[in-house]
């Protein structure tokens, strides 16, 4: 397949290039995370007014929420990046699937426990088989799968590819999965508890999530990003640009 | 599509060859669905209600366990080196090597689980729905673990990773194969539900042998 | 004609070679020598394709193997360290799928191959129940069946008493006078004329390579 | 003793080194409990009135599939044969074998059981009883599933034969096991079932060890 | 002293031989040929205890072997076909585990074994990370540590390169003429004068039963 792209998408494939863009771009999504991330706790924490219902409980939602989002989107992400690099065997893309894999899984846990944590005092369970707790249950199997594929090969270039045919066929899967899920759960049994029915906030209640959420994904970005440099050094450790880089600076 | 032939022949001679491969994944399905009512409990109530999701997960377990011998063998014995240095398709050889698997598995399970649902108790108008669900179903799992299986060949005891890899991506297939059971024990309409399998092996089969030829390369080249 | 231009490859940060050049015509006979582990066998299975710890080109025929992988496989027989064969199967099935592998397997019929390495009377025979040497003699079956112009062989000799050695070597003369080419490695001793036999030997590239960091191109004498 | 200890720690070694050989079990542990709510019924009612059941089955398989390939990779490797022509106790050895295969299997079950059973809706009252009896039946298992490896290690792709030869040999251990945890449920006394299991326990720990060794023998000797 | 009297193996109604003979004093190296499936390996086997296939006496020390079982297995070190390493585990790790098993490898310590074998280097790299001939090497490295009166090695040479075949050659002469014993099996030219080495040819042992016998036996193509 040979699909023209715009220069800077080659750009990209360069190691080097990569790694240096992404040294500029991180302190910027670092700071922001920073001042989001604080924002929203202290607002969401302090200020927030507690929820009719559920007391000062509800407030978890402002972790539970942007973890669980994110695990969703650190998937798509990896799957995109699986794409480019297969098609255009862009290695840099690989490297970035790689990395963000341990974070998406993290904010899989995250979000998992949370709502256990959560789950105890508003249904009385830890853990109930509701569509979308099954469904985030499941994509933590299929990181962890990929996690396990990643470290199983010796030849980093068949592992990135192993682990990215698996992302590709679990990201065809994820929908299919939802979907299956909800309607199961629906056949047999009215959920006890629907999660999909919005609790009617008041702003400001959502607009410190809202805060947190972007807080995420720059912090997201900021993790990825480093993560990604340090890969890039590890695979590259004999070109020449890691040597002068590290040879400059004594 | 002559060499398709000639290699579900072959896997066909060979799984004849040790007639226990063929018994095995049978013996397995089998066993477990013995063991839940010596585990659970032996009411018919209780077995009859549970019925489906047993002989669905049991029929999984068996797909899934028979999987991780697929391309193992013949990785170890520089078969798969072989088949990969040759000029032919390793796509179509995956597509033999499943359909033969499939035809040793899936295929004869379907066939031998009205006796098994009999003896859990399951009411006879729920035999179509089953032996439909798992002839429809059982391929697309036969697909899928041979993906994971062919990601896993090369890894020095790659061993139960590949349950971890392929059974999350069981899940809809077992969900619907179970739902089309349950629907029809109660004597509901079931074509929704095997057109439903029926679009996923479709699916699956279009795709999975070219995944599994490239996931067969990587193993060997790593 | 096979060309190899540059070709340097490391595993787990050991140099085995570096920026290896050669080519190989009608005709030509090349053994790789070197003390174990000095990556004979990686070099041969990095020209078949099968492994991708390298980096450099590959030619045949004077254009990229990348770009006509068919082509070259179609042209290729590959003998490796393990014999490829099913032990559940006998001799003759054994033969008979790798003809449906390999087209150009066509040179006589399997019985005559099997009398040739002497396994008459052992058609019939599954495979595991066979002595180590037997084994490997079905492997090189396949050499007295094919018609391929490339030979790679890999330590081919292994477990072949002295007799069969003496065959097999005549047959690999036979096979480039007629215009083949063969690579092959082998700790035995190949008696033959300088002329008829060129040989690398990568103890020495390693030595080279090692001292050197920045990759100079090292030219094996052609 | 002093060889029972070099036995296990050269085990929990190997362990170590592919880690997957630890969490895999485990992982299909998890995998094979969260199968059920799927398949079966997603109710809490129904699911905390099969958790004892499902939790024994699915220890019980994680067991029985590890188990097979206890004695594989030596048999395959030669390190087994060396052992037959030491002047070591075999039986020892596989005592040692069966000890470290515990450590990594039924030993982390039962601690990550409640987990699950949380998961499955268990009363929190039977937690004592579930890891109680996965502890104390587990051992049993491994070692009955240790005669079956032994006994099939020779056999081509003896594969899932183990199955068969084991699994009614694992009945009343899961008859017990299960009921244990049904009884701790209930708030009834579980000592009485407790002493039973840790009397098979302590039956087959003392015969298991040398019919392990006399299998081995035969199946190397075949 | 090793004494064998009216040794006679049959596999499948073909005899391998029949009525063999022989006894092996201190400072004995007896070379067993044959061509290819001659019976080589099955006789060491034999000879080892490794395998039941035979009729016949073997004695150590003037007892029968199979009284005094113990005492013969702590004489004897056995290399077989198998290297008998684990892949997973580094050449020290598994030349450690040897010692366990055999007391009686103590003559030097495992790093100068590995010195001695030319793995200087590797002693931390997984086995299977090695090329062929440096897993043999590996094993090899056995007959450096053994103080064994008794040694059986099944083609030692296999895979190793020339320079690796004659030190050991030397090893093993040296072995005989302090005073201990070798059987083995290779297809290398071994060049030693008459009176070193002694030769027991199964081709010519065979011809001699097929027309003694009265079993339908089979004659082995020449
Ligand atoms: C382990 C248990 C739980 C899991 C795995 C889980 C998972 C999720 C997921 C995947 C989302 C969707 C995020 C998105 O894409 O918009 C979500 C949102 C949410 N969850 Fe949970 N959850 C759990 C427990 C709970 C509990 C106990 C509560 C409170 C009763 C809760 C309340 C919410 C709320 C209010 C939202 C936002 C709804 C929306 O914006 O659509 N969750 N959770
Ligand atoms: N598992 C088996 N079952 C039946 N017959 C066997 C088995 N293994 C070997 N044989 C037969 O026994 C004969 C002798 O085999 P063996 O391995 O002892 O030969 P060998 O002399 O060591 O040959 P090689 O030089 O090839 O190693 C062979 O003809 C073979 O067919
Ligand atoms: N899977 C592997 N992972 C890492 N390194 C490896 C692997 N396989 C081989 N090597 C290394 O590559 C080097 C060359 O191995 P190779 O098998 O090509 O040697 P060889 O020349 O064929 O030796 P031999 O004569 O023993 O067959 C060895 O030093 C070995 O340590
Ligand atoms: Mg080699
Ligand atoms: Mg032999």
């Amino acid at each position: 397949m040979n699909i023209k792209m715009p220069k800077w998408f080659y750009q990209l494939a360069s190691p080097k290039w990569s790694y240096d863009i992404m040294g500029m771009l991180m302190p910027w999504f670092g700071l922001a995370a920073l001042l989001l991330l604080v924002t929203g706790i202290v607002w969401g924490l302090m200020f927030a007014p507690p929820d009719y219902q559920q007391g000062n409980s509800y407030r978890i939602i402002y972790i539970h929420v942007p973890s669980a989002i994110l695990a969703q989107s650190c998937f798509m992400l990896m799957a995109v990046a699986g794409i480019i690099g297969m098609v255009w065997k862009m290695k840099v893309a690989h490297i970035v699937a790689k990395s963000a894999a341990p974070i998406g899984a993290s904010m899989t846990i995250i979000a998992l426990s949370t709502g256990a944590i959560w789950g105890k005092p508003t249904w009385g369970a830890w853990w109930v088989w509701d569509a979308r707790l099954t469904s985030m249950l499941i994509l933590l199997f299929l990181y962890l799968g990929i996690i396990a594929l990643y470290s199983a090969f010796s030849n980093k270039a068949s592992g990135d590819q192993a682990a990215s045919i698996l992302t590709l066929v679990g990201v065809v899967n994820i929908p299919i999965i939802k979907y299956s899920v909800e309607w199961w759960n629906t056949l047999h049994q009215p959920a006890s508890f629907t999660l999909t029915k919005k609790p009617a906030m008041p702003p400001e209640m959502w607009v410190p999530l809202l805060i947190m959420v972007l807080g995420y994904y720059c912090f997201f970005a900021y993790v990825l990003m480093a993560r990604t440099r340090i890969e890039l050094l590890e695979r590259e450790h004999k070109s020449g640009w890691v040597t002068a880089l590290l040879t400059d600076t004594p | 599509m002559n060499f398709l032939n000639a290699a579900i022949k072959r896997e066909l001679l060979l799984a004849l060859r040790n007639r226990s491969e063929i018994i095995n994944p049978l013996a397995f399905f089998l066993l477990v669905i013995t063991l839940f009512p010596l585990a659970v409990s032996p009411e018919a109530k209780v077995l009859a209600n549970i019925a489906p999701g047993i002989i669905w997960v049991a029929a999984l377990l068996a797909t899934l366990l028979s999987m991780d011998s697929l391309f193992k063998n013949d990785y170890d014995d520089g078969s798969l080196e072989q088949i990969v240095v040759s000029p032919q398709s390793l796509a179509l050889l995956a597509l033999g090597k499943v359909i033969s698997h499939w035809l040793s598995t899936g295929f004869l399970l379907a066939l031998l689980s009205p006796v098994l649902a009999v003896m859990l108790f399951l009411p006879s108008e729920a035999m179509p729905a089953l032996v439909g669900s798992l002839l429809i179903g059982t391929p697309t799992l036969s697909l899928i673990g041979a993906i994971g299986a062919a990601l896993t060949v090369g890894l020095r005891k790659g061993g139960v990773l590949i349950s971890l890899l392929v059974l999350p991506l069981y899940i809809p297939v077992l969900i619907f194969g179970a739902a089309t059971v349950q629907a029809g024990a109660l004597n509901l309409p079931i074509s929704g539900h095997l057109a439903l399998l029926g679009a996923m092996m479709v699916f699956t089969l279009l795709l999975a042998p070219f995944a599994i030829a490239a996931a067969l390369k990587l193993s060997i080249r790593n | 004609m096979l060309t190899v231009t540059n070709l340097t490859s490391e595993r787990d940060d050991r140099i085995l070679f570096a920026n290896l050049n050669f080519s190989l015509h009608a005709g030509d006979l090349l053994q790789i020598e070197g003390q174990n582990g000095s990556g004979k066998t990686t070099l041969l299975r990095i020209l078949c394709g099968l492994s991708s710890h390298f980096s450099g080109k590959i030619y045949w025929q004077n254009q990229d193997v990348s770009q006509q992988l068919p082509n070259f496989l179609q042209a290729l027989l590959y003998v490796g360290h393990h014999a490829g064969i099913k032990a559940a199967l006998t001799a003759e099935e054994n033969l008979r799928w790798m003809q449906r592998l390999h087209p150009l397997l066509n040179r006589c019929t399997i019985t005559e191959a099997l009398n040739q390495v002497g396994l008459y009377g052992y058609e019939d025979v599954p495979c595991y129940a066979l002595s180590a040497g037997q084994q490997r003699r079905v492997s090189l079956a396949r050499l007295y069946l094919s018609s391929h112009p490339l030979w790679i062989l890999d330590e081919p000799f292994t477990a072949i008493d002295k007799k069969g050695v003496l065959e097999k070597e005549a047959l690999i003369v036979k096979h480039v006078q007629q215009g083949g080419m063969c690579i092959l490695t082998t700790h035995h001793d190949f008696d033959l004329p300088k002329q008829t036999i060129r040989r690398i030997n990568l103890d020495q590239l390693a030595h080279t390579i090692t001292s050197v960091d920045t990759t100079p191109s090292y030219l094996v004498s052609v």
